[in-house]
């Protein structure tokens, strides 16, 4: 599904944010990337996306090379990958049920699929109550989940989540992330950045550690792992 | 890809009502400056009507000597009529020509009555089609052979034409400049609005660039995040022209008969004609200005 | 509070770069607008001064019987010249008067010369300080008895009187509908450039509203956020201003000159005084709006 | 210090975001305020700040009645309340340094202060390297910093966090805690809402627990305490 060789990314003359990763995801993993703060883990989500294009090397994503890929190409790409955003990215104008239609408008489902699908979504993350708030009528927990409902609301083959529990507490970050398992053993893969500690440690997933941009760790069914 | 204009449209008003301090703005500056750029169009269209009236009142006489032959007098009369630039030749005889002098001598009649004889020419009175081409037609009749033949006098032809040289040059100088002064301000004015225009519609587009990078990266098409602000543009550009046409309608119909009754003595009317003219040119560049407005604005935002 | 005049004016530099497009936004906006102003009020002073130079042209001429007694003549003429209206009175003998009428009449002169007697009577030529003024005159004129002992045809007065009643009222109304467009013009210039500004600062500010929300968060007072906004604006403001007049120099300078060519017998210039004062205007409005649309402006985000 | 009487906050015609909620907490105190995502622990920060007036009760924060404050006071009020908001509320026109200096210059401070004490506090929230950086070139973690750093940067006595730490690694999570710490152990008082499980459990401060805009526990020396 993913592939990134020798991958590097560079933002300024600064030291490299990503430098020399390799990394093979299949289909259907499930995979958490930790790393202290500024580690480079948005990074390595966002050239995913093709937000961004790498410094060097190759990115490949369900098969197509992002290095190559034509402009108008992209929003195709995009439309097959959900993404929970860490500074969420809602749409200030559009209430939480039109921010997670606009997901389904955009690859052009009808009205009625829409009308069906998105009140349920907003249950499973628990926010039927706000369905016609805007943005900056939620708390920041429930922005987080209205970017999380956003993202797998198409049910996208690839599911990139930044950072998803920053902002809730430890009961809602734990039904969050068993969506998330669900979602991904009906085949989706899943990769997390993540700082929450308890939550790695306790589902025994692939993890990649990033440090300074350099994957130092990359363990089947491993833990958050810094003993500190 | 099912293009669904109901969404657009729904998408593009809503957007309307919630960035409605943008949009305000934007369908003020619109309304305003196609209302300078109408008015404008109007007042110059009035102005050049004006001037031709007045124009218009420049002729060609020709004296003619006292024995002149009328069959020569006929010919250069014939030739004249046959010239191109030429609108009417009206022949006056010396009796008519004293009679006319005499009545612009009113406060003096006492003048024309001491005379004995009748010193005043006949003449022909040659009309132009256009003004402007009072010296090359005066260049023509001086190059005529009849016409020495009967030029009051013929020693000095130049003296038995009479065109008003001074003036004539003065008036169509001043005429010119007062074109070209229009002109020149009608386009700046264009130019200047299709600024403001694309100034203010690029600051709002500018105001929303964050939302446009959203749309992007949710994998929105380049067409898809593009339409509804198009129809956005296109509303608010179709609201100001509209505003604009209101308000020089009102113009047309509640100012302009109380300045015609002002100075009823020159032609400052409208036609139905060039005011649906001028409606026409609103309405289309408003949307023109509108779509292309936004589209150039959009460029900058939507590279992928 | 220490005004820290440095960190302020170091800030709002700082901010007008880094919102460039916002700012170059507000400057085109008012560059253009002062511009149009200015050329504008140019415009309108040169067309007035055009404009009384014609009406300038409009005298009073008194016809006096050919028998008319010395004294009575030199009473009228002092009584005329007593009134504040009057600039000065001019008397024009019969001799005169018949060489004036023959130099008008170049084409025929032969008219002149085959007069027995003179029959152009004396007058008095009346030059006003407001030409308007010349109804008021004429009837002053009318009621004054020594005008009656001495008029040339005292038995129908107005024809003693010559001041082209009808041109005279023509042009008035003529000039007078002239004055009022270009008045209305240049304040509803004047009043859409306001609005442009204003749209213009205020979309430029409202961009920004969430800005100005986290400085309050902080513990920012009102005048300390103001500030460099207003700095800001009030620099934009210049910045166009400055623009506008280095446009409207270059226009006098370079294009005037041309026009002055061309049109030679009107006074097409625009004195060193008055593009002084619309300078001075200029800077001086820029200044004000920009100031006062940034303050008005930010008001809305400014309630705590 | 603080003393919340009665205080409700109603947004809409919704229910209440908070509801009758009594809160002493005195000068010099730590407390954690924990909660379910939208119980109201942004809503209970932003009453003090006087971001928002009480729908009804009443505030009082050193010694000032917020609900009948003048305008013109309030920022007077917020230069001695230091803020790390939760969605860190950068200038984004600002680099990280002029970020943090704004909160010194704001109360007047000369530019030989600023100079010395911003890359001091940037040091200690370990940003020395991403002092000219704009906030969108910043990590998410290090948008939170620069919020932290310019929170208490002026030493002001009462420092507000909202989730301090919802963008950070646990290692990083440890250090703002324990600066937290030592600040508050410079007679700071200190109001922390977090959904930090670990944190909270380890530290052992008094907590005051949300629950749907009611206060449920207030606990001396208390833990995180859901179940789950
Ligand atoms: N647009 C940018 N320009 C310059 N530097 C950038 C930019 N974006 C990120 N960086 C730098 O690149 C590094 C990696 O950033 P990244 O956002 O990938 O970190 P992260 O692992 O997501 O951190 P966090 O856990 O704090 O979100 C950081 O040091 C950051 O300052
Ligand atoms: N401006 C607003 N208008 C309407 N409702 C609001 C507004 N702000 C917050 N709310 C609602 O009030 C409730 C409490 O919000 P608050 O932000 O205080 O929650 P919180 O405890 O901070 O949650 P989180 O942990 O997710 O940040 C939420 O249900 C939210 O939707
Ligand atoms: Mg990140
Ligand atoms: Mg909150």
């Amino acid at each position: 599904m993913i592939s990134m060789r020798n991958v590097s990314k560079v933002y300024g003359a600064d030291k490299p944010a990503l430098g020399d990763v390799n990394v093979e995801i299949e289909q259907g993993e499930f995979v958490f990337l930790v790393g202290h703060s500024g580690s480079g883990k948005s990074t390595f989500i966002r050239l995913l996306q093709r937000e961004l294009l790498p410094s060097s090397g190759t990115i490949i994503v369900a098969g197509q090379d992002l290095t190559k890929m034509k402009n108008w190409k992209v929003p195709f790409l995009r439309r097959n990958i959900g993404c929970v955003f860490q500074d969420f990215k809602l749409l200030p104008n559009k209430t939480t049920y039109e921010n997670v239609a606009f997901a389904l408008e955009v690859i052009g489902r009808s009205k009625h699929v829409i009308r069906t699908q998105v009140p349920e979504v907003l249950r499973l993350v628990g926010l039927e109550d706000k369905i016609n708030s805007y943005p900056d009528e939620l708390s920041g927990g429930e922005q987080q989940r209205v970017s999380i409902a956003r993202a797998f609301v198409n049910r996208p083959p690839l599911l990139l989540a930044d950072e998803p529990t920053g902002n809730l507490d430890p009961a809602t970050s734990l039904g969050i992330m068993s969506l998330f398992s669900r979602i991904n053993k009906t085949g989706t893969t899943v990769l997390v950045a993540t700082h929450d500690r308890e939550m790695v440690d306790s589902m025994r997933k692939r993890v990649i550690a990033l440090e300074n941009g350099v994957v130092i760790r990359d363990q089947d069914r491993g833990v958050y792992g810094y003993g500190d | 890809m099912a293009i669904n204009l109901g969404y657009f449209l729904k998408e593009s008003v809503v957007s309307f009502r919630r960035n409605w301090v943008m949009s305000l703005g934007a369908v003020i500056t619109i309304y305003l400056s196609l209302l300078l750029v109408g008015a404008s169009v109007g007042s110059s269209m009035i102005v050049s009507q004006v001037v031709r009236s007045v124009e218009e009142k420049v002729s060609i006489r020709v004296f003619l000597k006292d024995g002149a032959a009328p069959a020569d007098v006929d010919s250069l009369q014939a030739a004249l009529v046959a010239d191109a630039r030429v609108k009417n030749v009206k022949y006056t005889s010396k009796e008519q020509a004293l009679k006319d002098f005499g009545a612009t001598m009113v406060e003096s009649p006492e003048l024309v009555d001491a005379l004995e004889v009748n010193p005043l020419p006949a003449s022909l009175d040659v009309d132009l089609k256009t003004p402007q081409d009072v010296n090359a037609v005066v260049a023509m009749i001086k190059a005529n052979p009849t016409f020495l033949k009967v030029a009051d006098r013929p020693d000095k032809p130049e003296k038995s034409l009479k065109y008003g040289q001074q003036i004539v040059n003065q008036l169509f100088a001043f005429t010119r400049v007062l074109r070209a002064v229009g002109a020149v301000f009608i386009i700046m004015l264009a130019i200047i609005s299709l600024i403001f225009i694309n100034n203010t519609i690029r600051l709002a587009i500018y105001a929303r660039r964050k939302e446009i990078g959203i749309m992007r990266l949710v994998g929105a098409s380049n067409w898809f995040i593009r339409t509804p602000f198009l129809l956005e543009g296109t509303l608010q550009s179709l609201l100001g022209a509209l505003l604009a046409l209101l308000t020089l309608g009102s113009i047309q119909w509640f100012v302009m008969p109380k300045v015609r009754e002002t100075i009823s003595f020159l032609p400052v009317t409208l036609s139905a004609g060039a005011a649906a003219q001028i409606s026409a040119i609103l309405i289309l560049s408003g949307v023109v200005i509108g779509l292309g407005g936004s589209a150039f604005a959009l460029r900058r935002y939507l590279k992928v």
